[in-house]
């Protein structure tokens, strides 16, 4: 069996985030995570702490992980200093890379995530630009996005800049800046990991019979990985009673 | 509530945020959603204030929604904000103003890194220089632009036209502030005011003539959670997280909601918008709407700014009845208007929009 | 000819030890700074596991004190001891020298200011009070919310400033648990009506009768447990405390609403202590009291012949605890002075 | 002949409850099923009929259980008895052969002396008077034994009497009041008219001598008469129906009707057939060592009879039996108890429409419950074996045992599979201990599959509760053997040998074993080959309860572990070298209250087969051995 | 998920796992402590659980079970408190004397009634 435990100590963050638990509970108490997921940050860190590779696995091949919404809330409180917030990290970053992540429903999103931020990065300089957050596929941005989209340069200009110009907001970042940015990722690891997150996804659309395509978001897997919930990760007592509701 | 309490913790949380000289680094949420509150931070530095502010066009995205989203690997965004040390470097700054929380967040939690984990640090140069040739100094000081505003706060105030009183009652706005989560949890000394009792934005709206209320869920975050919104299926964690504020928030009928991190007063808007969809609820006294306002507008506002040049009306919810509150005279016609002053068509289904 | 004998601090330890020598026949001078005798537990109103009246051990603390033999000095703290020859030299804040042949610590602890876990807003919301504020409504006889209601809700946080890196209080202070159960006890005792709830991480009955008094709660008095550490504390609109809690038990989190909370602060070294150890070169140990010699075999000894440690100056004690080692303190001194 | 007003109240009375008791007989027996109707036809003109008549001789008249008891409580309930038996039956004959007519009605048997005050004056008649005086002798003997165990019932054995209505304390004072005012008014009748023999005679002149006999007698006969009158009026609604009962209920027994699972006609004839005579709360161990009062058998009956709340009663009883070992009229109390536990199913089955609309607007759900408790239980692939070993749910919680049947199988060649090794399903007998016959069930069905498909010939358990349910409630085509038998066999046939260790030992009857099931030889045969078997003040049938008993679900496990500690104190009153039981349940309950090891009977036979090292089974005397230990040191 | 959120968002508000114990309904509570006082003595050890002959099977937590009707929270374990086999071995493993048994009996009996509005 793989050392996974020495792996995730690898990571700083790992190193920095885990001491030893007393599993006082401090952090699923204010986890935001904990109160919507079938989730309790303690129990993760409570599991790596018993440096059970087995147990690791599973966390890594589990939902578990991918349930943090990393407001580092837990960092705060702890009273043994641990921050399960930068273990959550350490794990994801491991399950990708052993392509764990597309056991799971939650992990197998990070091929979205990829796609769409990490190609935003490469492609614009930015993360989320605003022409790229398409009002039809984020109807929960509401009225004013559509507008705001539909009249992006009118929009920019009104605040006193020029889209796509050289300077103020969402300007163009020229090739030379996109150039530097691109290899940092290469010589930083990021290529070489999307490149993981990729392939171990390509395999995964493949076994499960959907299409699948090297660029874009147009296509099965992309829109299946993106949209589908199972109902199956907020906890069994809730699924139960929101049956029972709607029965 | 004692608010000696507090104020002793204020005093135990102050930072050291430089007077001038400024290499700022935009957000990508900041610029895409509210481009009018950058613009105006640069404009009541550089006008109001008289202070230098550099802003390098070349500097990118410091990757961070990328890293919490966890396709960015840590060296990854360690070597993207070592660049901008770099650019900072390069043009002679050492006081970095950051205007995202995450970006804030970020570059503190590097800081630390490379301070507790030195080989990180070398890594980082290593991987920059490899990259892009340049080199870089650590810089002297951190700040978020919250910080700065706080700490003009008193000269805003000096020069501002407008108060958060309302004008008819000379009552204090009841005002909510919400902190990002990445500006002071994970180094509550980074943060003015600490972790728990945070004063950035209570200090501002304090000495403007507001009132700020202590709801119970304060503290909690808005929901953004990286992942769980910007995957469609999560989103549900996102707004449930925005919707337990607004209803801990209710009771004390707020006047307007202030947050200092981008993608929190984007959800506090939006997840109004959502929620009314969804529920048919609609948050605020008179179902009016709670106004999320950045800290930038708020500050713009108090100086006299339009409120339309500054980006309030490209919310979902408007602040209407807010600008008639304060006594801001601003005509509701002019809000969406094309470069060449053409009214442009008006988006329907806006809350507040009376 | 008798021994002179310097104790540093009036409270439970330095008396107990101050009689017990000064039955063996020797002069001791009890330094306080304060301007009366008994130290921290003066404010209690009664101790467990059995619930007597604190003033009891008050008052035999004070027929103790009242000895020819003995002599205290109010309002006057030690800052420094030395050697000088043989003997010790031992310099007051009043200015003043006095020399000895032997001299206890005996400073005791400070209370854990509770402001300084932030989350909980002691200091800022009106119903978050700490223990001894507690026990002074026993004392007062009614319990009351900072807004005149009778409470219905009471909740205890265990462990506020012990166990907490975070404020760098790595021990435990030991008696916060038995303290809280029997606070609980109390206060249902008093107020029938209301619920109590305490916030524990783990329960360390240490001593004797203290797992009877917590099963008694349980039992008698239906005190509810839930096992997590509170992780924050806010205002309602209505003037009440809400908490979030991890219940672990159930592995889910927990809300509720307290009319009032009661902080269970701990033990730290006391500041005087932490002055007189830097002046003089006591060693401290990562908790910051004093290091003993030897944890098993030399508690009450310094690494400085002549100089002995007596009660909660070393860690945190019950009151039981302390008196016996002020008297083994006791021992030790007589025992230093008859080989001499 | 004259009208005599007096003896109208008797006659009321008298009438009244023959009447009472035809009507309630009739309703009776047509309340029963189809098949009891038959049984009791059958028994009425046939063998069972013999039977009865003896048994109500021997117990409605002599009382010889009570005897057994207690002699003094026996011959105060034969006294009154047996005594009114002759009296009446030596009264009808004294009234038919002496009186002016034959075939006379009761009231001039009963007022015999009245109408006949002169009688007896000499001869036969002189002696037949002699012996009427004396069976009312007999009769004042018991009543003033009765009388002073009202008052002082330790005389009598009885720990405890049950508390009386008002209704039967007037019964009960007109009972006690029908003697002494027959004394007085056959006394005075004789004192006018110088008649009787050695009590009423005697008596009568001496009160003549003093005051005017004629003139006080009547007041006494109305006495007498209405105290008879009154007593058979309250009958019906007073405890002392249980005597008239108690025939029918004879009848009933001897025809071959028994209780079973459901409430019938039969059930409440047994209600009404005690007499609340206090034995079962005296014999209950919930009484003498837990001091719970009020859930005795003898409360039950009354509870159930007066229709009041008996749930908390119902479900605080070890189920031991040994109420029903020692109740006088026989009834059947565990399964009178276990028809309550059962109760609680029946609710909501059967609602009228009107009430049904009723709780419909209450918001009450009325639908018939289905219960899948259990649908969790996944089929297994049995594993085929001669022998099947069933430990169960308790023995898990001794794993010596375990380790001894393994050994016992090992040393014996048994092919067997250890059927729940890892962990199986419960019986199912605690279950229907807790009324739940219908969940019980489910998991009856579940180990039943395994077991056919196991092709086993034999099931063995070393828990008697376990082996209980097997025996009764599963239909199985395996022979289902309790340990202590299955040992018993492999001894007798000589595949085991264990060795005799020469030390001497008490066995316990775990309840469910003997009482439950009737096994007492087999774990005495198997203790005998090994060890000397002392024997003990309460066994057998009498064997006392270790307080474990999963029957109960109230009692506190303080006064379990009371119950236990004095069991345990009886067993090893004559210092064994260990208390042997053959229930893992038994075996954990005393373990934590006895000094004296504490072994099962597997435990015990592994010790003594050879190889066995021969260490243990000596005194566990903890607190001893330490006192040795620091004095040596 | 309602409708509207559905098709308009493709996600709904998630429903809140937060044990809010102001709202917690203890009349459960009330009516097991009436009748077997010793359900307040549990200290959470999980003795009971560690050996549940049913727990083998299915979940069957009866120190959660305690820990959730105590706070009033009900839902979760409406289905576990049927599914114990009532073998009695938690009787003999508690330190602390609750009558565990019972306390999952009236568990389950008071949840039915609690259905029935009844208690």
């Amino acid at each position: 069996m793989r050392d996974l435990f020495g792996l995730l100590m690898r990571d700083v963050r790992f190193e920095e985030g885990l001491n030893a638990c007393m599993n006082c509970g401090v952090c699923t108490a204010i986890c935001p995570a904990a109160e919507y997921y079938n989730y309790d940050p303690r129990r993760v860190v409570d599991i790596v702490q018993t440096r059970n590779n087995e147990a690791i696995e599973e966390l890594l091949r589990s939902e578990t992980i991918w349930y943090c919404g990393q407001c580092m809330s837990c960092k705060t409180r702890c009273p043994r200093g641990n921050t399960p917030g930068l273990v959550i990290m350490a794990l994801r970053k491991l399950s990708q890379e052993l392509g764990y992540f597309t056991d799971s429903e939650k992990g197998r999103q990070q091929f979205a995530i990829k796609r769409a931020i990490g190609g935003n990065i490469l492609n614009y300089g930015y993360c989320v630009p605003s022409y790229a957050v398409d009002p039809m596929a984020h109807p929960e941005q509401g009225p004013v996005w559509g507008h705001f989209v539909e009249h992006l340069d009118d929009v920019i200009a009104r605040c006193g800049g020029e889209l796509n110009g050289a300077e103020g907001p969402l300007r163009k970042i020229d090739d030379d800046t996109m150039d530097e940015l691109r290899r940092i990722f290469d010589v930083s690891g990021a290529s070489e990991f999307f490149e993981t997150i990729e392939s171990a996804s390509e395999a995964k659309a493949d076994e499960m019979g959907l299409e699948f395509k090297k660029e874009g978001t147009d296509f099965e897997y992309f829109r299946y990985v993106y949209s589908t919930d199972n109902g199956e990760h907020q906890s069994e007592e809730i699924r139960k009673e929101a049956y029972e509701n709607g029965r | 509530m004692k608010t000696e309490g507090k104020k002793r913790i204020w005093s135990e949380y102050q930072k050291n945020v430089p007077d001038d000289h400024f290499f700022y680094v935009r957000s990508c949420i900041r610029q895409s959603f509210f481009p009018g509150s950058e613009q105006v931070f640069l404009k009541i530095l550089r006008d109001d204030l008289g202070k230098d502010v550099f802003e390098d066009p070349r500097h990118t995205t410091c990757t961070g929604i990328g890293y919490h989203g966890d396709v960015v690997p840590f060296e990854t965004i360690q070597t993207v904000v070592a660049r901008h040390f770099a650019l900072a470097t390069e043009a002679g700054y050492k006081n970095i103003a950051i205007s995202c929380v995450t970006s804030f967040g970020i570059y503190t939690e590097i800081l630390e890194t490379w301070k507790h984990f030195p080989e990180t640090l070398v890594k980082a140069r290593e991987n920059l220089f490899k990259a892009t040739g340049r080199v870089f100094d650590l810089p002297e000081t951190i700040s978020h632009a919250s910080d700065i505003i706080y700490k003009f706060r008193d000269e805003i105030a000096a020069k501002a036209k407008y108060a958060l009183t309302d004008i008819t009652t000379g009552e204090p706005l009841r005002i909510v502030e919400h902190i990002g989560c990445h500006y002071a949890k994970m180094f509550p000394k980074h943060g003015i005011g600490g972790a728990e009792f945070p004063h950035v934005l209570v200090g501002m709206i304090e000495k403007w003539g507001g009132s700020v209320v202590d709801y119970p869920e304060r503290r909690h975050c808005c929901g953004f959670g990286f992942r769980q919104y910007l995957v469609q299926a999560n989103r549900g964690y996102s707004l449930s997280s925005s919707k337990k504020k607004f209803e801990s928030m209710e009771p004390y009928q707020p006047d307007m909601i202030v947050s200092n991190c981008p993608g929190c007063a984007m959800f506090l808007d939006r997840w109004q918008y959502a929620i009314n969809e969804i529920d048919g609820i609609t948050y605020g006294k008179d179902d009016e709407g709670i106004p999320s306002l950045t800290y930038e507008e708020m500050a713009a506002l108090m100086l006299g700014y339009d409120p339309w040049e500054i980006g309030l009306q490209y919310h979902n919810v408007q602040a209407l009845p807010l600008l008639r509150k304060i006594g801001v005279e601003a005509d509701p016609e002019k809000r969406f208007i094309s470069k060449d002053g053409s009214r442009l068509p008006e988006p329907a289904g806006l809350i507040n929009n009376f | 000819m008798a021994k002179q004998i310097i104790i540093a601090g009036g409270g439970v330890a330095g008396i107990e030890a101050a009689a017990t020598l000064a039955d063996m026949g020797h002069k001791v001078n009890i330094i306080e700074k304060g301007s009366s005798s008994g130290g921290n537990a003066v404010r209690w109103h009664a101790l467990f596991p059995d619930r007597r009246p604190a003033g009891e051990v008050i008052s035999y603390l004070n027929n103790r004190v009242r000895n020819k033999n003995i002599e205290v000095t109010y309002n006057t703290c030690v800052n420094k001891v030395r050697h000088h020859g043989s003997s010790l030299v031992i310099n007051l804040s009043s200015g003043e020298e006095l020399k000895a042949d032997a001299f206890i610590v005996a400073t005791g602890f400070d209370l854990f200011d509770a402001s300084r876990k932030e989350e909980y807003g002691y200091g800022i919301y009106d119903n978050v009070i700490t223990a001894p504020e507690l026990e002074d409504m026993f004392n007062g006889g009614s319990l009351y919310t900072a807004d005149g209601r009778v409470p219905e809700r009471v909740g205890f946080i265990h462990c506020v400033g012990s166990r907490d890196e975070k404020v760098c209080n790595h021990h435990c202070s030991k008696v916060c648990c038995v303290t809280a159960v029997k606070q609980a006890i109390e206060v249902r005792e008093m107020l029938p009506g209301c619920e109590v709830f305490c916030f524990y991480m783990d329960m360390r009955m240490f001593g004797p009768y203290y797992e009877e008094l917590y099963r008694e709660a349980q039992e008698v008095h239906n005190v509810n447990f839930i096992r997590g550490k509170v992780s924050e504390a806010s205002n309602t609109i209505n003037h009440k405390v809400a908490v979030k809690v991890e219940d672990t038990l159930a592995g889910r989190p927990l809300r509720m609403e307290v009319d009032l909370l009661v902080l269970m602060t701990g033990m730290e070294m006391s500041a005087t202590g932490a002055s007189l150890a830097e002046a003089s070169g006591l060693r401290r140990g990562k908790n910051r009291f004093l290091s003993v010699r030897d944890n098993h075999m030399h508690s009450n000894n310094s690494d400085l012949p002549g100089v002995f440690y007596a009660g909660t100056c070393t860690a945190p004690m019950s009151i039981t605890d302390t008196i016996s080692h002020a008297r083994s303190a006791a021992l030790e001194v007589n025992l230093y002075l008859s080989e001499r | 002949m004259n009208f005599e007003p007096f003896i109208m109240p008797f006659n009321i009375g008298l009438y009244f409850i023959l009447a009472y008791c035809v009507v309630r007989c009739v309703v009776w027996f047509r309340g029963l099923s189809r098949s009891d109707k038959l049984r009791l036809q059958r028994g009425f003109f046939g063998r069972p009929f013999m039977q009865s008549i003896s048994e109500i001789i021997n117990e409605s008249l002599l009382h010889r259980r009570i005897f057994k008891v207690n002699p003094v409580l026996g011959y105060m309930h034969m006294s009154l008895a047996f005594g009114w038996f002759l009296l009446i039956l030596f009264g009808t004959i004294e009234a038919d052969y002496f009186g002016a007519h034959h075939l006379n009605p009761p009231s001039r048997a009963i007022f015999f002396r009245f109408f006949n005050p002169d009688h007896g004056e000499a001869g036969f008649a002189r002696a037949f008077g002699f012996m009427m005086d004396l069976i009312l002798a007999f009769i004042l003997s018991g009543l003033l034994l009765a009388i002073s165990k009202r008052f002082r019932p330790k005389t009598m054995g009885m720990r405890k009497t049950t508390k009386h209505t008002l209704v039967d304390r007037i019964a009960l004072t007109s009972l006690w009041l029908i003697f002494p005012s027959r004394l007085m008014a056959e006394s005075l009748t004789c004192g006018a008219h110088n008649s009787g023999s050695f009590l009423t005679g005697t008596l009568g002149h001496a009160m003549a001598s003093v005051m005017p006999a004629a003139e006080i007698a009547p007041v006494f006969w109305w006495l007498y008469s209405l105290s008879l009158g009154t007593f058979f009026v309250l009958l019906p609604v007073s405890r002392y129906f249980h005597i008239p009962v108690e025939l029918f209920l004879i009848f009933m027994r001897n025809s071959g009707i028994r209780t079973g699972d459901k409430a019938s006609s039969f059930t409440e004839v047994q209600l009404h057939a005690c007499s609340s005579c206090g034995i079962c709360i005296s014999t209950c161990q919930m009484s003498k060592s837990a001091g719970i009062n009020n859930i005795q058998s003898a409360y039950l009956v009354k509870g159930l009879r007066s229709g009041s709340d008996v749930s908390d009663i119902t479900k605080n009883c070890l189920m031991c039996g040994r109420c029903e070992e020692v109740c006088p009229v026989g009834i059947e109390l565990g399964p009178l108890r276990m028809i309550q536990r059962r109760g609680g199913e029946k609710q909501y089955e059967k609602i009228p429409v009107i009430q049904q609309y009723h709780l419909k607007r209450k918001n009450v759900s009325t639908e018939k419950e289905v219960t899948h408790s259990y649908s969790y239980l996944k089929n297994t692939t049995p594993v085929k074996a001669d022998v099947l070993f069933f430990a169960g749910c308790m023995t898990h919680l001794t794993p010596s045992i375990i380790q001894s049947m393994k050994k016992i199988f090992d040393e014996a060649g048994v092919n067997y599979h250890f059927m729940d090794e890892s962990g199986g399903v419960c019986c199912g007998r605690p279950l229907m201990l807790a009324g739940r016959d219908k969940e019980a069930r489910e998991l009856i069905n579940h180990n039943s599959d395994i077991i056919w498909k196991s092709g086993a010939k034999m099931l063995v358990t070393p828990c008697p509760i376990c082996y209980k349910v097997f025996n009764e409630s599963y239909y199985l085509d395996v022979e289902v053997l309790h340990h202590t038998q299955f040992i018993d066999m492999l001894i007798e046939e000589g595949s085991l040998r264990p060795g005799f260790m020469n030390r001497s030992v008490v066995y316990h009857d775990p309840c469910e074993l003997g009482r439950g099931s009737g096994i007492y030889t087999e774990p005495r045969n198997v203790i005998g080959y090994i060890a000397d078997l002392q024997s003990v003040d309460e066994e057998a049938e009498k064997s006392l309860c270790c307080g474990g008993s999963l029957a109960n679900f109230s009692l506190s496990s303080d006064k379990r572990r009371n119950i236990a500690a004095d069991a345990i104190q009886i067993l090893t009153k004559d210092n064994p070298t260990a208390v042997v039981t053959a229930c893992p349940l038994c075996k954990k309950t005393f373990s934590s209250v006895s000094e004296t090891k504490v072994t099962d009977i597997a435990e015990l036979v592994a010790m003594a087969l050879p190889h066995a090292k021969p260490a243990a089974l000596t005194t566990v005397t903890k607190n001893k051995n330490v006192t040795v230990s620091a004095s040596n040191s | 998920m309602s409708q509207v959120s559905q098709q308009k968002f493709g996600f709904g508000i998630n429903k809140s796992r937060l044990i809010n114990y102001d709202k917690g309904d203890r009349r459960v509570r009330q009516y097991i402590t009436d009748r077997e006082p010793t359900f307040k003595l549990c200290f959470s050890c999980g003795a009971c659980t560690a050996g549940c002959t049913a727990g083998a099977h299915a979940t069957v937590n009866m120190r959660r079970v305690n820990v959730y009707i105590r706070r009033g929270e009900l839902e979760p374990i409406r289905e576990e408190v049927t599914r114990c086999m009532m073998c009695g071995k938690c009787l003999l493993t508690c330190p602390r004397g609750v009558n565990t048994r019972t306390v999952m009996a009236l568990a389950a009996e008071a949840m039915k009634k609690l259905d029935r509005n009844e208690l």
